[in-house]
């Protein structure tokens, strides 16, 4: 092949099945195709990709819809140029035995979260879509350990959990939970993974490609998901286990099919909605943070 | 009164790492009196009381000892007359302490530290850090008092007076006694051994005569001086 | 006056590193940018300074018994310290999230398991440096003491320990600088409260001038708790002379 | 033979704390599975630890260099003291999520960032100890070498240096201690390998008994850090007598 | 060789942490003459010292001088050789470092410590630490030496020997020496005074004849042996 053009992304958290359609892009070669080399970087701390790809120490991040919008708000120079999965993945999830059974059963209670900047906006909707407020329940910060946190009784819900992850982890752990997705219950529909530039230097022609590649590994592993899978689970250390086995399959289908599509309206709303419950002040100009590349 | 009893060494080695200071030592300190030891600079009289005192690994006091080191090791946190107690604090025995209070003040004052109290030994200059060590040995009121130069730091005088405190309040005790000053020696000494040689031997007794404390100015002792004198020098 | 100047100097820095380096705030805000979020938002810094500040003060303290008491523990007793200090030293290698969910079970997502964390980063110095000086008495006081019949315990209580308080200075003073970090790292085990969550609140939405003025008062918070434990250890060691200022 | 002891009875409370306090294996998993996990991922777990114990070491001498340095300029130079102190103070308070960006933007991705940070925790303790205890000269010792005509610079290096020695080797102790959390927290830099980095992964996908395998080898590296600083350490100081084992 | 310089005290105060040791204090020292200091413990002799090697707060030496304190300060992490060696090596020069080795070693022979060279401080004897630092301060060359008790942990005949090294050594030099042994302060002492009181005077000049250093069985210096201690004893 001739001069590869190097790639840096940062993903948004360690390689899981969400990844999907990147590993498989990397593993069968599509980025080579498109004259990529692509480089994928793990962080620790979901929250330092976006910045580092605004200080240019990137070429893109992986990163949320509401996360965007507020870095976005905040100022910071990023540019939303993909997507990976686009609908929530987020939920509020209880254990099935617990006296929890509806929403407005939360009363009274705790419930974890770990640290995203926006947990108060989504489960304060939620909770309102069933009469409560935020101040009718404990929030507490659990960290990455939601699961722990919910089977060990130490809070009875936990919101932040990704219905394709922790609802396994539970199984796994030989406890089962019942699940809210917030889209259901009072917050707009957004885009859980998205794929971040900066602004001033994003680069059309580059991004297509690599969105070309991305279409193409979705499209074949959507196609061939036992295949992918043995794929995948050899990517890296530690990916081959039971957890990201049974997450696989509930992820396989909710990758987005088209990574370059782009629904404006769903910003603008979800802005608007970031705007009510107060985590911003004014929403900025969509084409400030939107661009679609095809 | 309790009678004090002998201490005596036999067959002893001593030896401190490696270096070998005494072999097959046999030794007799008789009960109730002084013993001074004399001998040059390194032969193992410091070695020899800390065999005495149970401080050498293998070893053990042959009964409750005072021991007073070369160096005065007064604790720097502690005012000056609760280092002189400090047998009691560690003894632990409050009754005890208490009543150990108003002996070391009286000690503190026979050596001239009256006025210092509650001083920390620090702002002491060493002559006086020796009598606070003195004093803190005497406090112990032990049957066996083991000395090593406790005067060395002293004006003529003060030592002059402080022999005559110790030899009042040692009476009956059994003393050993490291000693530089042949004189002094001879002034508080029963019985006086040189030791020489490495690894050191003891010389035969020398027990000059008289109660001590003796005069210094006594023929006899003066003699004596130039005898301990030529034995330390050919020894050596 | 000299510590202002010294501080106004360090925050002259920062400005001019801000600058010469060309960061964006979102990766390091200019102090002056701080200081203006610094004024906005004083009364939510207050508030969080409180809590995260009573977390370091018992942690502190909590961690200072703690580490005396072990480090005294280990001196008298080789069967505790064969058997403990192991235990302690890995203690020092396990991060927060591994046993957070431990503390939280016994715990409570109460002040205790914040205040617990906290302590278990704190404590270590305390044990080490205590222990290390406690191990370093001049033997001659030792000779001197068993001379007196002291018992053990007088001997580690009244000779042992007080030769070795320069030692535990210095063990309080690294407790005291890493007692910030301490109720942070406390603050991840579910905190809703403290300058530690506020930082990682405002740093996922991007308000990386409000996390630095956070980060602000948490340094000031520790310098204040370093200068305090200084003195205080300065003053525990009457007798030792110190050179230097 | 009594380490193994030792540690085979840590083992055995550690399996006993499970049972007794009924916790389940997701809060802490007991040895027993750990040791299969142990077993069966001994490759993973190799090679992980290679990369932690490669951090922690690097962290740890650019830990000890920088420390010693610094406190031997602080003991120096009054200037460098009242400007940089309160820094390094300071410093102790960052919290790595504040910094991180900030290290990635100067050293890149890969090992150096993690070390530095590593470094950043570790050099502490050996700075705060090594300044006390060369401000703890032997004023005699000072006097004399004042009456020798030495330059201040020969004071230092000849005198208070090695008179604080000991100091030093207890701050190394702490600091070989904190070694593999300096690592770990390293590890939040953008790390794809090491325990850390495998530990937080684990955690956070319910996989509790790996993580905690990774967390015994990390426990096991650190051990053997100490344990070779502090052999070390006494070897640096043979005229220091020191009392137990 | 140069003329080693005369010290001169010019109404000094003296004060230690508020305690007054000297008061408007006004005191010659001879250049290339030996001066005994005598007085009685805490009378302030090691204060004078100090304040003459110029490490009391205020004060500066007259000149480059030798101080050799009370304690014997041996560094414990150097060899014998490399203590005594220690100004050489404290000052850096690499040439004199080296020339150095030569006379330290000559000098720990003369003192009898010529077979531990490579021994580390805590080995020796309380006596063979006070000969090694008496070695050091005797390799400093210096042209004015102040010591403060330098043979007070030796035995009569060493203390003896090293008293004829240090005069033959010394000769020529400004010695300011304190000493608690009146004979010693005879036997070396160009001139001899004593210090007396709180705040402390020094007596009068008191200059034996003949050369240093005399003979102690001199009935001219057991005469004056009486007095001084005499003096001592009143003055104190
Ligand atoms: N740091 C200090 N603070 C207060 N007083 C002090 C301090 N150091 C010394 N002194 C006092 O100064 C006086 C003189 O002390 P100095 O050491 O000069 O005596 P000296 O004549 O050398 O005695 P000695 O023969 O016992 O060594 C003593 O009374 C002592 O108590
Ligand atoms: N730790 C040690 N290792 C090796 N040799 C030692 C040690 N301690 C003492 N010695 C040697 O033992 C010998 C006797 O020492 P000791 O202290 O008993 O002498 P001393 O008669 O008290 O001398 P001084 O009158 O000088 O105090 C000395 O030659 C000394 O070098
Ligand atoms: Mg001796
Ligand atoms: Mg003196």
């Amino acid at each position: 092949a001739n001069a590869q053009e190097k790639v840096r992304i940062l993903l948004d958290w360690f390689v899981n099945p969400d990844h999907a359609a990147l590993v498989i892009a990397k593993q069968r070669g599509l980025f080579d195709k498109q004259g990529l080399d692509v480089e994928l970087i793990a962080p620790a701390d979901p929250n330092a990709p976006p910045k580092l790809v605004a200080a240019g120490q990137a070429d893109y991040a992986l990163s949320y819809q509401p996360t965007l919008q507020m870095l976005a708000a905040e100022g910071l120079p990023l540019v939303r140029v993909g997507v990976l999965v686009a609908q929530p993945l987020n939920s509020l999830v209880a254990l099935e035995d617990s006296a929890v059974k509806t929403i407005a059963d939360f009363k009274g209670r705790k419930i974890g979260f770990s640290v995203s900047g926006f947990e108060e906006a989504v489960l304060g909707a939620m909770l309102e879509s069933a009469g409560l407020t935020l101040k009718d329940v404990t929030l507490v910060n659990v960290n990455f350990a939601l699961t722990t946190a919910l089977m060990s009784k130490q809070v009875d819900g936990v919101i932040g959990a990704f219905r394709n992850f922790e609802l396994n982890d539970l199984e796994l752990n030989k406890a089962k939970g019942r699940i809210w997705l917030v889209e259901k219950h009072g917050v707009p529909a957004y885009d859980e993974l998205v794929i971040l530039a900066k602004r001033e230097t994003v680069d059309p022609a580059r991004t297509k490609k690599l969105l070309a590649a991305l279409a193409e590994a979705t499209a074949w592993l959507t196609a061939n998901p036992a295949e992918a899978w043995a794929s995948f689970s050899k990517y890296g250390k530690d990916l081959d286990n039971d957890l990201n086995r049974m997450a696989w399959k509930d992820t396989v289908p909710l990758l987005s099919a088209d990574p370059a599509a782009l629904d404006r309206a769903r910003y603008s709303t979800f802005a608007e909605f970031l705007v009510k419950r107060g985590l911003i002040k004014q929403a900025p100009p969509l084409d400030s943070y939107l661009r679609e590349i095809r | 009164m309790v009678s004090s009893p002998a201490l005596s060494v036999r067959s002893a080695h001593i030896v401190l790492d490696g270096h070998v200071v005494a072999e097959n030592l046999s030794l007799e300190f008789p009960g109730g009196r002084t013993t001074c030891l004399l001998g040059r600079s390194g032969v193992g009289k410091t070695s020899l009381l800390r065999h005495l005192a149970g401080l050498l690994p293998g070893t053990a006091p042959a009964g409750p000892v005072a021991y007073m080191a070369q160096r005065d090791l007064l604790l720097p946190w502690l005012s000056v007359l609760d280092n002189v107690r400090l047998g009691h604090r560690l003894r632990g025995d409050a009754a005890a302490r208490h009543a150990a209070g108003p002996r070391a003040r009286a000690l503190l004052a026979e050596v001239g530290l009256g006025h210092h109290l509650d001083a920390l030994p620090q702002t002491l200059s060493g002559g006086m850090r020796q009598r606070a060590a003195l004093a803190r040995t005497l406090c112990e009121d032990r049957q066996i008092v083991l000395m090593d130069e406790p005067f060395g730091h002293l004006d003529a005088v003060t030592r002059f007076d402080l022999q005559d405190l110790a030899a009042r309040l040692l009476r009956g005790r059994t003393v050993v006694m490291v000693t530089h000053d042949p004189l002094e020696a001879l002034r508080l000494g029963h019985e006086i051994r040189i030791l020489s040689g490495t690894p050191f031997v003891p010389g035969p007794v020398i027990a000059p005569s008289g109660a001590v404390p003796r005069d210094p100015a006594d023929p006899e002792l003066l003699a004596l001086q130039a005898r301990l004198i030529g034995e330390l020098r050919t020894g050596g | 006056m000299r510590p202002l100047v010294t501080a106004l100097g360090l925050l002259a820095g920062w400005e001019l590193l801000v600058w010469l380096a060309r960061l964006p705030p979102y990766i390091l805000p200019p102090p002056s940018r701080v200081a203006v979020v610094l004024m906005e938002r004083r009364a939510l810094l207050l508030e969080q300074a409180a809590w995260t500040g009573a977390e370091m003060m018992l942690g502190l303290a909590l961690g200072l018994l703690l580490g005396a008491a072990l480090a005294v523990l280990f001196a008298a007793s080789a069967g505790w310290r064969r058997w403990a200090l192991p235990l302690v030293i890995v203690s020092q290698a396990i991060p927060v999230i591994a046993v957070a969910p431990l503390l939280v079970l016994w715990l409570g997502y109460g002040m205790a398991s914040k205040v617990a964390m906290a302590a278990l980063v704190i404590f270590f110095p305390v044990v080490s440096s205590l222990y290390d000086g406690l191990r370093r008495t001049d033997p001659g006081w030792l000779e001197l003491a068993r001379t007196m019949d002291a018992s053990p315990r007088a001997v580690l209580l009244q000779i042992r320990l007080p030769a070795a308080l320069p030692a535990f200075a210095s063990g309080a003073r690294i407790a005291a600088a890493v007692a910030p970090i301490g109720a942070v790292i406390g603050e991840w085990v579910g905190a809703s409260a403290g300058l530690g969550f506020l930082m990682t609140q405002s740093l996922a939405r991007g308000q990386t001038p409000l996390a630095f003025a956070a980060l602000f008062v948490l340094c000031l918070l520790g310098l204040a708790l370093y200068v305090a434990t200084d003195r205080l250890a300065r003053r525990l060691v009457p007798w030792q002379p110190i050179q230097g200022d």
